[in-house]
């Protein structure tokens, strides 16, 4: 019993530090707990969040990947570009994939093959991508396509935005890939002890090659429900969400050396940070003062979560 | 021998810069200049190794935009001491060692954008401001010459939030603004990336884009093509291209001819372009 | 004789278990007084409690009859309690020399570290033990037996009135153990007293006036030495009689499963070669650092071989990773459980399952269920003292998270396994257990290869006995055909150079 | 012999990646190996450099420290304030000093009492300085100083540049407290396993909180090179300057696990990214190609220093 309440605070600390922000932001904004505002923070979420959850993969395996941010911005622009140039959707869409999983590839390979520090390689790739893309872009964002194209972006299915679905959609498999699948179980043991992991036989680079696929791709899915969004792809599209992305999963609870966290913790943190945004948006704060109590409220929010963890 | 000019700007990230960047490029190419072209990546520091580092190749000029008025001042005077004239654009460095200064001035140019919503709003309603990145001194100067009009007039900024020179910050911005004032009759982006973004968001809450004044910064293509689709209302031009081509052929003469440019400050007014 | 430390109605629950229920412990002065009892069964706890790392719930503790109010670790130590945790806390990139000064740095005047005297008094320090340890050399440069003595130096270097040793010498072999015993009876005579918790409960005779027992938590007996008897000692501990310490079984041996052919490399072993059968078990002895670890990582793929051959099944096999070594058929069990055998923040769930998951997916998706199953039955065949499988690995007692280590490898079925030091810090019962589990596998056709560090067990549970010294095999014995003297012989290399 | 070889590459490994760059670069740049270029990119260097320095003992503890843009930005920014005001130089240089050093005191507090992961309460901090700054300065440059304090960052003794002498010295004290000094110690001890230090009755926290402290003087002592260098202080000072000043440290071949690492790998990794900006700079490749080449040479750079550690 006791046993029990302690671990749903420590699991769920952070979801109550959530909900008491939440709580004031309803006070505050009589707007904020509206259902329309409601779809919209996810749906805003839903680009940071997609990429959380491939970071969610790479940070349980004690890595990190700074390269989200400009593998958004070159298969944005790929993209982009592919559609202007009149290719058929299914096809834009799979390169699109195709060009965040690459990317993910060449992280993982020379992080495991090449054993350097993820840190190395992804702000290497970092720089490349955002290279590549300004190279391909000459500059400019790219935009005018065909109008199904908005639909993953714009949409509604059942009255619920396509990005949210989307979003929603990855979480739950990202969920049930996380503890219930060998990747999943993997992934965890090798942010654990790596070491374990290889003499027990696994093929721990592969697996941790993975984490960074998966991570090149949701960086590509969001990739599309952004130029989809804003109807083009630029070259500066995802500058610094690197950031963004890996305070949601740290906030989150997941450790940053490897091995500890949850999806829904990650859930919790984009989300988290999703509701600041809006609601300093809301309540109209001038952008300086911004600044002050978003860096209070993140360091807030945690510390409320570690001192829940501490009170049992 | 083949005349060799560094060129810097702010940042890339901004699309003004880079058209700055391909129309002086395209001015070299006719002039038969070569031109060294450094990034500063948004930051005063790496600006001034720049400086630096053409100093150190011993270009024949430097075209420079700088990052702030005062930061690339002493990286200047060093290089206009080393013989290398220097030709500011954009924004003006605070020194009168410069051989000439081509700009246009950004408190004009958000002066500019709020007489035009003024005059269209017939000088009533309520605007949302969108600013530039906080501190950086376009977001600063623009916001500054909004403001100072706005005030005087019958429209009120009904909100001014930052979202940070971004199209998809633009967007998520906009979104949440329209909620809390959703009787707004105008915006301003303080860059065009913004007020597309912005744009985009009214379009996906199916607001009638025709019965809202709106007004960008920097005349972008995409910005261009917006208001030729009927969409944005108007942008403030500010000439990158030409600006960088007058303080490039002022370089020349003096490189080349030793020839002095009639006016050391060269101001192109900033101007609403409207369809 | 004097009551130096006293603890009275100690109570410590964690989540899920009452790890020490009302325990009472004396220490006299200049006594060494052994604890024992079965895995989880509360020791190291105890210690910890007395060291300030852990806060009792109830209970108190006296210190020369005056009751302490415990704040935490820095009060202890200044309080002249030292202790050599049964876990071992080293860092691994620091020298030999800063993990024995740790807190303690000798400085010059200025505050600057006065190295020439740090390595001088380690070089002290070590000397009782004869051994060759640069005092300069990183941790993890030297292998476990001799972190294990810079852990001893360490907690001597303190110069405190009580130490307590929490398994000292788990990972030693045969020649430093003595040294550990004549340095503990000179402490002992310099009026130090000594808190010595151990499974091997021979060694017992050899340094404990007083024996404690624990069970469950709570204090069984407390009695001198002289006063019990070893078959007295395991009742207590384990709370019934146990019958046999090594069991015997009847294996057919069949045919050869494992050959290694001239396995070398350079400055680690040479030409070593054997084979295992069917139904055999095969130990291997040897010293601290004789190469028995490494010879095994090498045919298991972790480590690169420069020459040699391995077959399997009389094939023979390319092994170029541990991947390939245990889809060939090979289990390995390192010896290094924490750094090599567990992942720490797991469950003992997830580690039991990492090496059968391959086995166990439908359409993707684990079988959850059926592999709950398995590692539940493994948890109680262990008799695994857990609250439950979802517990994290890092609460368990030392000894139980052995057991998670070879339950790992006993829910896999391999053609060959090789333990390497299976039953390090495992008490008396268990290990019993641990052994009949491992003639379950010989008897199932598996080939079983045994590194162990513990004359007896080799003695008693291996068919052959394979003696390694300075990386090669020296000497090898059928079962029965030699005494522990002769292995001993052969261990030390006396005969190296006839054979 | 064999041990001292391999030592040797391990340690010095990205010695001879940096080697290697530079032999490049000259090959290809007349002007890069003149003694005024080299003069240059260290002056240029020593801002980063200053701050990898206290970088390098907060991932020495295992830590992580977003903040030190910000900080420098604030730093400098309070610095520039003060001149203008007329305040003695002394002064101003020891409360720009205490500004920075407070800035860090309240990342390691927090850190450490409040028990909350770096990477969250430094991000905090970084929003939060930055906001201060941004209303300290209205968001405008401060400038206009006394002649006196361009010495900094512009003077020369002995015809050495100043900003070049400081962060020699501070490699140089940095190096003695890393190796000589208690503090040194437990820095790598605190990393390596904390749990043990504390059972060592060591006061870990405080020396964790140190490490903190010192980055955040570090940068605030960049921010007087930087805010004399430019002769003033900017509200949008050091913006992602972290990034850079990490990678300076990670590339140097610390590990951010912690524990493991030297300040002369940070110098040289500091080095290293000013090599490259600048020799990409003279070789006038063009800024997308420079993205591009700048991320292959930086996980090139690692790859081999880890290929030479493999070799043996
Ligand atoms: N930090 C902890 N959190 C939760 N449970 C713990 C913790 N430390 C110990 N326990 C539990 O307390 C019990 C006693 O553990 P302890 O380590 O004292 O056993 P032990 O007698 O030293 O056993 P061994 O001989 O295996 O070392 C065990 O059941 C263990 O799982
Ligand atoms: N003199 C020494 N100095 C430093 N390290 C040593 C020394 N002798 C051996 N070692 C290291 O100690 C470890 C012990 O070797 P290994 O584990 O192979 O031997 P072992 O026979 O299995 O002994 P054990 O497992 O009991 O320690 C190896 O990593 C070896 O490199
Ligand atoms: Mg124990
Ligand atoms: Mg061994």
């Amino acid at each position: 019993m006791k046993f029990n309440l302690r671990n749903t605070l420590k699991n769920y600390g952070i979801v109550i530090a959530f909900l008491i922000i939440c709580a004031l932001l309803a006070f505050m904004s009589p707007v904020f707990f509206t259902l329309n505002n409601m779809i919209l923070v996810i749906r805003q979420t839903s680009i940071y969040g997609i990429m959380a959850v491939g970071m969610t993969f790479v940070i349980l395996t004690g890595g990190i990947d700074l390269s989200v941010g400009s593998i958004l911005a070159l298969s944005g622009a790929i993209c982009a570009g592919m559609l202007k140039s009149g290719m058929p959707l299914p096809l834009v869409l799979a390169l699109t994939m195709a060009v965040g999983l690459g990317c993910g590839l060449f992280n993982g390979l020379v992080i495991t093959v090449g054993r350097i520090t993820p840190f190395v390689v992804s702000l290497g790739m970092m720089s490349i991508a955002r290279g590549i893309t300004l190279i391909y872009t000459k500059g400019y964002p790219i935009s005018g396509f065909q109008p199904e194209f908005r639909f993953i972006g714009g949409g509604y299915v059942f009255g619920v935005p396509v990005p949210i679905i989307i979003f929603l959609g990855i979480v739950l498999i990202a969920f049930v890939v996380l503890t219930q699948t060998r990747l999943g179980r993997y992934t965890y043991a090798i942010g654990g002890n790596e070491e374990t992991v290889k003499l027990s036989g696994i093929n721990a680079g592969f697996f941790k090659s993975l984490a960074y696929v998966i991570a090149g791709l949701t960086a590509s899915i969001s990739a599309l429900i952004s130029t989809s969004r804003l109807n083009s792809g630029g070259p500066q599209a995802g500058i610094g969400y690197e950031l963004d992305v890996i305070a949601a999963v740290v906030i989150g609870g997941t450790s940053l050396n490897g091995g500890r966290g949850s999806i829904w913790g990650t859930f919790v943190g984009a989300l988290m940070i999703g509701v600041i945004n809006n609601g300093m948006n809301l309540l109209g704060i001038s952008s300086y003062f911004q600044l002050v109590v978003k860096g209070f409220i993140i360091i807030g929010a945690v510390l409320l979560d570690r001192l829940r963890e501490q009170a049992d | 021998k083949q005349i060799v000019i560094g060129m810097t700007v702010p940042g890339l990230q901004f699309p003004f810069f880079v058209t700055m960047k391909a129309e002086a490029d395209a001015a070299a190419a006719k002039l038969g200049v070569k031109l060294l072209f450094i990034d500063a990546e948004n930051s005063s520091d790496k600006q001034m190794a720049a400086i630096e580092s053409f100093v150190a190749q011993k270009v024949d000029g430097i075209l420079i935009s700088p990052m702030t008025t005062d930061s690339l001042v002493p990286a200047i005077e060093a290089a206009v001491k080393a013989g290398i004239p220097v030709a500011t654009v954009d924004r003006k460095a605070n020194t009168n060692v410069v051989l000439i200064h081509v700009g246009a001035d950004n408190v004009e140019g958000g002066r500019a954008a709020a007489r035009y919503i003024v005059d269209k709003l017939k000088n009533k309603g309520g605007v949302i401001e969108l600013e530039g990145t906080p501190g950086s001194s376009a977001a600063v100067d623009r916001k500054k010459g909004f403001d100072e009009v706005m005030k005087k007039s019958g429209v009120k900024i009904l909100v001014s939030q930052t979202a940070e020179f971004d199209r998809a910050k633009g967007q998520s911005v906009m979104e949440n603004l329209m909620q809390v004032y959703p009787k707004f009759d105008a915006v301003f982006g303080a860059n065009d990336e913004m007020i597309i973004g912005a744009i985009e968001a009214m379009s996906g809450a199916n607001i009638d884009l025709k019965t809202k004044v709106t007004i960008g910064f920097d005349a972008t293509t995409d910005a261009l093509s917006y208001m030729a689709e009927g969409k944005l209302g108007a942008t403030i031009d500010q000439f990158p291209g030409k600006q960088a081509g007058q303080a490039l052929q002022a370089l020349f003469d003096k490189i080349k001819n030793k020839k002095n440019p009639a006016k050391n400050v060269t101001y192109i007014n900033p101007l609403p372009v409207t369809k | 004789m004097q009551t130096l430390l006293e603890m009275v109605g100690i109570c410590k629950s964690f989540p899920g278990v009452r790890a020490l229920d009302k325990m009472s412990f004396d220490l006299f002065e200049g006594e060494v007084h052994a604890l024992v009892g079965e895995n989880g069964a509360g020791k190291s706890t105890l210690m910890k409690i007395l060291s300030g790392l852990y806060l009792a719930d109830e209970g108190e503790i006296r210190l020369r009859g005056k009751k302490i109010v415990v704040t935490g670790i820095r009060q202890m130590i200044d309080a002249g309690i030292s202790v050599i945790y049964q876990e071992l806390n080293l860092i691994q990139h620091l020298s030999v020399a800063e993990n024995i000064f740790l807190g303690r740095e000798p400085r010059y005047a200025g505050g600057f570290i006065n190295w020439k005297k740090m390595y001088a008094d380690v070089d002290r320090l070590l000397k009782p033990f004869n051994v060759d340890i640069d005092p300069r050399a990183k941790i993890l440069s030297i292998g476990p037996a001799f972190q294990q003595v810079v852990e001893i130096a360490k907690a001597l270097s303190l110069k405190a009135d009580i130490i307590v040793m929490d398994e000292p010498t788990a990972p030693l072999t045969g020649n430093e153990v003595e040294r550990l015993f004549e340095m503990i009876n000179a402490l002992k005579k310099s009026g130090v007293s000594i808190i010595y918790i151990s499974h091997r409960l021979e060694e017992l005779a050899r340094v404990a006036d007083r024996v404690t027992i624990i069970r469950d938590g709570s204090m069984i007996v407390t009695k001198p030495l002289s006063e019990l008897n070893t078959e007295e000692i395991i009742r207590h501990m384990v709370g019934r009689h146990l019958s046999e310490q090594y069991p015997v079984a009847e294996i057919p041996v069949g045919a050869e499963v494992l050959r290694v052919e001239a396995l070398t490399k350079k400055g680690v072993c040479s030409d070593v070669s054997f084979s295992v059968r069917k139904g055999e078990i095969v130990g291997f002895t040897g010293l601290v650092g004789a190469g028995r670890t490494e010879i095994m990582q090498l045919i298991y793929g972790y480590l690169k071989r420069d020459s040699g051959k391995v077959f399997i099944d009389g094939k023979e096999t390319t092994i170029r990773n541990p991947r390939d070594a245990v889809l060939k058929g090979i289990g390995l069990i390192p010896e290094e459980r924490k750094k090599q055998g567990l992942v720490l923040g797991l469950s003992v769930f997830d580690n039991s399952a990492l090496t059968i998951l391959d086995k166990f997916s439908r359409f993707g998706l684990l079988r959850m269920k059926t592999i709950g199953d398995l590692v539940r039955g493994m948890v109680a065949k262990m008799e695994i003292k857990t609250p439950t499988i979802r517990q994290q690995v890092r609460y368990l007692s030392g000894g139980n998270q052995q057991k998670v280590v070879l339950s790992k490898w006993f829910v896999r079925n391999c053609k060959v396994y090789i333990f390497d030091e299976p039953t390090r810090g495992i008490d008396v019962g268990a290990k019993v257990e641990i052994y009949k589990l491992m003639q379950n596998l010989a008897l199932q056709g598996a080939a079983v290869i045994m590194v162990s560090s513990e004359l007896l067990e080799i003695m008693n549970m291996s068919d052959r006995i394979e003696v390694v010294f300075s990386g090669r095999i020296v000497k090898e014995f059928k079962k029965g055909e030699a005494s522990s003297e002769d292995v001993m012989e052969y261990a030390l290399g006396l005969h190296s150079r006839a054979s």
